[in-house]
């Protein structure tokens, strides 16, 4: 018996070893982009190394294989602009689906999140990669991201002054690490009536507050006037999220494997939220028809998302046209002892994959993709401020330089004619307002598997199906197996 | 006998399950040729071309024609008629030369009158003279006074008639001819022998200073020229030849391409219409010397710029715009159940340059054997199926 | 010595075997054996590349997982009840099947055609009984009781359960039906002969005959209820109720996780337990063939 | 006697009939669904996944076994605006048919080999083999997805088709049947002087048909429902097969679902008719007793 396994097996082996030695050999013929392919022992210790980063061989023939789900138009123009600058460069952008509403069944979407998981566990991954579509935590988790932060701080040319390093900064991992590098991003505020809740001699501070405090706030804003609502957000799902990510290190304890989803805390959350919906103080949607007898704003404060700066365009339109009720933006919640400043939500993050052998290479063209010098639209029209097709061109750019060049030319190109509405002057005023958002935004919006199991199973407590404990318990149930998986 | 029967069922019924799956598949094998075809007829139609590789000389035409830079009429000194008309039109005058001879007639006789008036007054002084002396002998103060004042007098007339005379003489000889003032040709003659004029009696042109013409150009044919800049410009006309000019002066022009004034290449062609490209154009003066010059002859600026590198050619029609820059689609073909369809791809290019038929764009990976769309029965969009 | 045992091999059926097995082997090892031998070197590496080696970590992690065992069990409670329960009606049925009965033939095609709906449509109508808003829920809400959320109740197995039993039946009904068919008609005749009743006759000959086919169906429902997840997942997502977290659910988190190691590792402890089980199984068909020659 | 007899037939039968019913009620729903307006459709399932509220009026989703209004729109539709459906259609049958087929073929010889011949490691083989069928597809996909790109098959049929020409359920299945015929059939043409070769295609070969009319229904079943090789190992959309339209059918596409159901049973329905009659017709009809 033993010696019909030990067959077996040695069998198997000599199967195996001439499968890989004919792999092997069939690397180097491969194709042009082996180059980046070859697992070449010094590639790993290279990426290790948080030393500076050679700056690329000039003479070198190389391709740099450049993987995303979804095609943004801005890098095919930038890997064209750098090819002509680089002959010896070649950049090869690999994308599943051209737009999203090619896959609505999400096919092509398992579909990348597979493929790229074969690939990078075969070592043969992409030089870089849009992480947008990805479970980022795994893969650098698994070290198979290259950490950019020393790449960035190792090179001289890269000039910090001239990128949003608060964005930078804290998209930093707990353990110091930069493993992505956002092209671009938005902003998560809440939005006010200045003159209303001036006039209302409630007392606050938004540079602080936590979501009870903010609560708390809301709640005495509608004891005084019951005919407006205190805070109008997206939705109790939405709104929940919001909450939980603040109180994230709370609910979740990643280290220990623990969950608190069955706490008081979580429980209260969900209270709260529902309690508050059936007086005045929370309403849920996106519109909020003008209830009759009040002008303007028929709420104290609104959340949105500026995704791109049309947004804070729009509201600057509306400032204009009603002349009692300014708008202005205030900063969300945040847990109890944070820093100051905003929410804002990366996009376009790339990642240089570890094991790649041009990481140089990648780290180069990676820089010229957050400079922006190809990007499409000089000056921010109606038209690319819209986020819709757009992509990148559209969005508010990690440059400063690149931004601070736009809204030049978008203020010397006079009023701005909006897709809706006249159009509108935009004023040095209220670029340093829109200024004063960016420049403070340094807690990132995050997205994971708990955050949708949360949001899965909770309309049901919502919509009165089941209650708060049973709710809480099921997540409770269900965050514990993934935390221990 | 049991089992052979139920064999024989079972055959039947086999047979069954064979009719009706040949009749699924045929049905199926049916409505895909069928929706196929269907569908391929309401697909756009579009004609296609492959690039040729290779540059596009851009030619521009522009026409004009010559005007002056200096030309003057001469007018009737005198305003008596031209009694002898001594230069022709085309002449090449020196300057001085004697252009028209006037009626002197006229002239002559006030002279004469004036001449006359003199001899009178001459005489008349001789009277004063002698009464001159005859007071001066006696003591009458007041008389002498009066004697000397009337024979000074006299004397300032004298000289003023005389002068009078003078200016008559010369006015005789200046007036009653015309010369011309500088080195020129003579463009018209306007005045008529014996019919007095009170107009320009002759145009003259200063060949000197020669001739200049204005004309539009595009801005990018003139972006290397200055200001005094030589260029070739054709002279139409029976004997057409080339002559150089310099250019005097260039000023952007705001004027979009369709109302330029000598519709120089403007034709009216349905890609143009398309799309609207707002050419820049330069307003350029040109000068030149050619004593064989005429004004009013025409001529022809013919320019030709090579959209240099290594571009492809393909019709301007191919080529739309929209506001991320230009593109074309493609014809792509991916394999489908019936062999192969064909699908409209928008590509973005770079355009290097352009003539009113022909666009060139700059060679990149995808376009080297890249069947363009020309033209299609409606619109395409991208990624939208097409047929042939 | 080495040579004397290959002598010895050839000397068998081993030449024989060799033509009928060489295109099966040389797929096989290219798709399936080489993947697999992978797989257990990656569970022995912290990485896939460039992995260093670190023995059994992988496996003594799995173990600590609290979820993998949670999975571990779920899926031995399943299959646990469900193969033998499905084995048992599927049974019943080709037994019945293979007595005289009136419009056999559609009834034979109606038991089977469940192996053929798609699973977008078996989905389809398991969300329409089991929905919050479903036909299940609304029999209940006519009994005056209150809706019942059954994808996040104790129920889910009892969903997933009949779902796997309701499909497979068919599969094995026909694996059955081969089986009974293999059986002589003689010894039959001949057991009747010797007056043996019919229970005689079904434990003594079809049973007999039938355990072949019977390991063989065991297996096949035990590969078919790891095919269930597909269902599964589609009705409940990556992370279901408790008792519905499969090791397949495990495994495909871990992939997407890229924890190839723990998959990997999770894989051969469920290959390994197959082992175990089929080799058993496997003796017994073996010492029941001889007996039958 | 024959009353008692046929009386019991009559129970036997009624009960299995009402188990018959049960099982094909899913099926029958599907069916008479198909033939449902687009608009019964979303009236009757509109419900299902939607958080309703529990203060307001209970509303339940419409289980209806009879449209209202009999209509062929639904395929209409599916055959009609949606010509992926048919294209990943004939993808299916391209994919599945050499599947099939080449499976089969290896199958058989391979499970002759395990069934009839005794050779040194049959056992421990053929428990590598079993391994690799019960493991779930992400275990071996890396290595697999690895093993397609070496030999250059990635992005082509040929990366589904290979690897199921050479699945071993098949060998499984004829090997149970092989192992099971009685030795006695052979060991008269052995005592001739036959080979294996003879042996197996005059022997054992026809004594496996109801083996090989199962073995084809199954793996058609199996290979028509496959999705996660084709969505992995074909690039282009127009090569999928129709497993993955179904699998990742869109919500806006739920009205036509059933009938998109019914067109993908029916080959396998039809080829089930069709072997049915071969998987019964066992070694009683064969001519051969034991």
């Amino acid at each position: 018996m033993k010696k019909i396994s030990m067959f077996v097996v040695s069998c198997l082996l000599i199967v195996v070893f001439t499968g890989c030695t004919s792999a092997s050999g069939e690397g180097g013929t491969d194709n042009q982009i082996t180059n980046s392919h070859t697992e070449q022992p010094g590639a790993s210790t290279q990426a290790t190394q948080p030393a500076a980063m050679p700056s690329p061989d000039p003479n070198k023939q190389s391709t740099l294989v450049f993987s995303m789900y979804k095609r943004d138009s801005y890098f095919e123009t930038a890997a064209k602009a750098y090819e002509k600058e680089h002959p010896n460069t070649k950049i090869n952008v690999k994308y599943i689906v051209k737009n999203t509403s090619e896959d609505i069944s999400r096919a092509k979407q398992e579909k990348f999140k597979s493929t790229m998981i074969a690939d990078f566990l075969n070592g043969k991954g992409p030089d870089l990669v849009v992480m947008d579509a990805l479970p980022a935590d795994k893969y650098v988790a698994k070290g198979l991201l290259a950490n950019v932060g020393d790449m960035l701080k190792g090179d001289p040319s890269f000039k910090k002054e001239n990128y949003y390093m608060n964005i930078l900064d804290s998209l930093q991992t707990s353990e110091g690490g930069l493993y992505m590098l956002p092209l671009s991003f938005s902003l998560h505020t809440l939005t006010g009536d200045q003159q209303l809740l001036e006039q209302s001699g409630v007392h606050f501070n938004d540079q602080s507050w936590t979501w009870t405090e903010f609560l708390d706030t809301i709640q005495q804003l509608t004891a005084k006037r019951d005919d407006r609502y205190g805070f109008m957000a997206f939705d109790e799902n939405n709104l929940l999220l919001n909450m939980a990510r603040t109180d994230y290190n709370r609910l979740v304890d990643a280290v220990n494997r623990t969950a608190h989803f069955d706490s008081d805390l979580f429980l209260g959350m969900l209270e709260q939220i529902k309690q508050m919906k059936g007086q005045t103080v929370l309403y849920y949607g996106k519109e909020l028809k003008q209830t009759e007898g009040s002008k303007g704003f028929p709420i104290y404060f609104g959340e949105d998302e500026l995704l791109t700066p049309y947004q804070y365009f729009q509201y600057a339109a509306n400032m204009q046209n009603s002349k009692e009720h300014s708008l202005v933006f205030y900063e969300k919640p945040k847990a109890e002892g944070q820093q100051p400043g905003g929410y804002f939500e990366p996009y376009l993050k790339i990642a240089i994959h570890a094991k790649s052998s041009l990481q140089p290479e990648a780290w180069d063209f990676l820089k010229f993709l957050m400079s922006g010098q190809a990007s499409a639209a000089a000056a921010w029209g109606a038209n690319d401020l819209t986020y819709e097709g757009q992509g990148f061109n559209g969005t508010f750019p990690i440059s400063k330089s690149l931004y601070t060049a736009k809204t030049d030319n978008m203020v010397q190109a006079g009023p701005l004619q909006m897709l809706e509405g006249g159009p509108v002057k935009i004023t040095e005023q209220d670029l340093k307002k829109l200024d004063s958002l960016v420049t403070s935004a340094n807690k990132p919006i995050f997205d994971g598997e708990i955050l949708q199991i949360m949001a899965k199973e909770s309309p049901a407590y919502f919509h009165g199906q089941k209650s708060a404990q049973e709710v809480a318990k099921i997540i409770q149930n269900k965050v514990t197996t993934y935390l221990n998986e | 006998m049991e089992a052979l029967l139920s064999s024989g069922k079972r055959n039947a019924r086999k047979r069954i399950v064979v009719v009706i799956a040949s009749l699924f598949i045929g049905i199926l094998l049916v409505w895909t040729l069928f929706s196929n075809m269907m569908i391929g007829l309401t697909l756009p139609r579009v004609v296609t071309e492959t690039p040729a590789p290779g540059s596009l000389d851009f030619n521009f035409q522009g026409t004009s024609s010559l005007q002056p830079v200096l030309e003057v009429e001469l007018f009737n000194p005198s305003g008596e008629k031209p009694t002898e008309i001594l230069a022709r039109e085309g002449d090449v005058v020196q300057k001085g030369q004697l252009l028209v001879r006037y009626d002197r007639t006229a002239k002559e006789q006030q002279l004469e009158l004036e001449q006359n008036a003199l001899k009178k007054m001459k005489l008349g002084s001789k009277q004063l003279q002698d009464d001159f002396k005859l007071a001066a002998r006696g003591d009458d103060a007041a008389a002498i006074e009066a004697a000397r004042n009337a024979m000074e007098s006299l004397k300032l007339d004298l000289s003023a008639q005389e002068k009078r005379i003078q200016m008559l003489q010369t006015e005789l000889t200046d007036r009653t001819e015309l010369r011309a003032p500088f080195t020129g040709r003579v463009t018209a003659i306007l005045a008529i022998e014996n019919i007095p004029s009170n107009g320009a009696d002759i145009r003259l042109l200063n060949t000197e200073r020669g001739m200049q013409f204005d004309i539009q150009i595009p801005a990018g044919m003139a972006a290397e020229w200055t200001e005094g800049d030589a260029i070739k410009v054709r002279i139409l006309g029976k004997d057409s030849r080339l002559v150089e000019g310099r250019i005097t002066k260039m000023e952007a022009d705001s004027r979009k391409e369709s109302n330029m004034p000598e519709g120089s290449d403007a034709t009216k062609n349905p890609a143009s219409e398309e799309r609207q490209t707002t050419k820049e154009m330069v307003q350029v003066q040109v000068s030149m010397h050619d004593k064989s010059l005429r004004a009013g002859n025409r001529v022809q600026v013919e320019l030709t710029q090579s959209a240099g590198g290594d571009t492809f050619v393909l019709s301007r029609k191919a080529v739309h715009q929209d506001r991320n820059g230009f593109y074309v689609f493609t014809a792509q073909s991916r394999p489908g159940p019936l062999g192969n369809q064909f699908y409209a791809s928008k590509n973005y290019v770079t355009v290097i340059g352009e003539d009113d038929q022909r666009t060139a764009i700059a060679q990149e990976l995808w376009n080297e054997d890249a069947e363009i769309i020309v033209e299609s029965s409606e619109p395409l969009m991208d990624g939208q199926r097409i047929r042939f | 010595m080495n040579r004397s045992w290959v002598r010895r091999w050839l000397r068998k059926d081993g030449i024989a075997a060799i033509p009928f097995l060489a295109p099966s082997l040389a797929g096989f090892c290219l798709f399936f054996a080489v993947p697999l031998v992978m797989s257990v070197y990656y569970s022995f590496f912290d990485q896939v590349t460039d992995g260093t080696f670190v023995g059994l970590d992988n496996y003594r992690e799995l173990l600590e997982s609290s979820s993998f065992r949670k999975a571990a069990g779920n899926t031995l409670l399943f299959t646990g009840v469900g193969v033998p329960l499905l084995i048992l009606l599927s049974l019943g049925l080709a037994l019945l099947f293979n007595r005289q009965l009136w419009l056999k033939n559609a009834m034979k095609t109606a038991v089977v055609l469940p192996l053929v709906v798609p699973i977008a449509s078996i989905v389809m109508i398991t969300q329409i009984f089991i929905d919050w808003n479903g036909v299940l829920n609304a029999w209940l809400h006519r009994l005056d009781l209150p809706r019942v959320d059954w994808l996040n109740s104790d129920g889910a197995l009892m969903i997933i359960l009949l779902i796997y039993v309701w499909k497979n039946i068919g599969y094995n009904m026909i694996l059955f039906l081969a089986g009974l068919q293999t059986i002589p008609h003689s010894y039959y005749e001949t057991a009747r002969i010797e007056g043996a009743g019919s229970l005689r006759q079904f434990w003594g000959i079809t049973v007999v005959y039938l355990t072949p086919t019977l390991f063989f169906v065991i297996l096949i429902s035990l590969v078919n209820s790891f095919k269930v997840f597909r269902e599964t997942y589609m009705l409940a997502g990556a992370y279901p109720y408790d008792r519905l977290y499969m090791i397949q659910h495990y495994m495909n988190n871990m992939f997407f996780s890229l924890d190839i190691q723990k998959l990997s590792a999770a894989a051969i402890f469920m290959a390994g337990f197959i082992v175990i089980l089929m080799s058993g199984l496997l003796k017994i068909e073996h010492r029941f063939l001889e007996n039958i020659s | 006697m024959t009353i008692s007899r046929n009386l019991s037939r009559l129970l036997l039968s009624l009960f299995t009939g009402l188990v018959a019913a049960a099982m094909i009620l899913p099926i029958l729903l599907t069916v008479t669904n198909s033939l449902m307006t687009e608009r019964e459709m979303s009236f009757n399932y509109g419900l299902l996944g939607v958080v309703t509220d529990a203060s307001a009026q209970a509303k339940f989703v419409n289980l209806k076994l009879i449209p209202d209004w009999v209509t062929l729109s639904q395929y209409a539709k599916l055959l009609d605006s949606t010509p992926r459906f048919l294209q990943m259609f004939w993808n299916s049958i391209k994919l599945v048919v050499p599947i099939v087929v080449g499976q089969t073929a290896v199958a058989t010889l391979a499970a002759y080999a395990f069934a009839r011949l005794r050779f040194k490691g049959r056992n421990v083989l053929f428990m590598v083999y079993l391994i690799t069928m019960v493991l779930p597809f992400q275990v071996t996909l890396v290595p697999n997805y690895l093993m397609i790109e070496r030999l250059g098959l990635m992005n082509t049929s040929g990366a589904v088709i290979l690897p199921g020409v050479f699945g071993v359920f098949g060998i499984f299945m004829i090997r149970q049947f092989m192992a099971n015929l009685p030795y006695v059939y052979t060991e008269a043409a052995r005592m001739d002087g036959a080979g294996h070769g003879r042996i197996f295609w005059e022997i054992i070969l026809p004594l496996t048909k109801p083996g090989l009319a199962a073995l084809v229904i199954l793996l058609f079943v199996d290979y028509w429902n496959m999705v996660e090789q084709p969505l992995i190992f074909l690039k282009e959309e127009f090569d999928y097969p129709l497993s993955l339209y179904l699998a990742y059918i869109q919500e806006s596409e739920r009205g036509v679902i059933f009938a998109a159901s019914v067109l993908y049973m029916t080959p396998m329905v039809l080829l089930f008719l069709y072997a049915e009659s071969d998987l019964v017709e066992g070694i009683e009809h064969s001519g051969i007793k034991g």
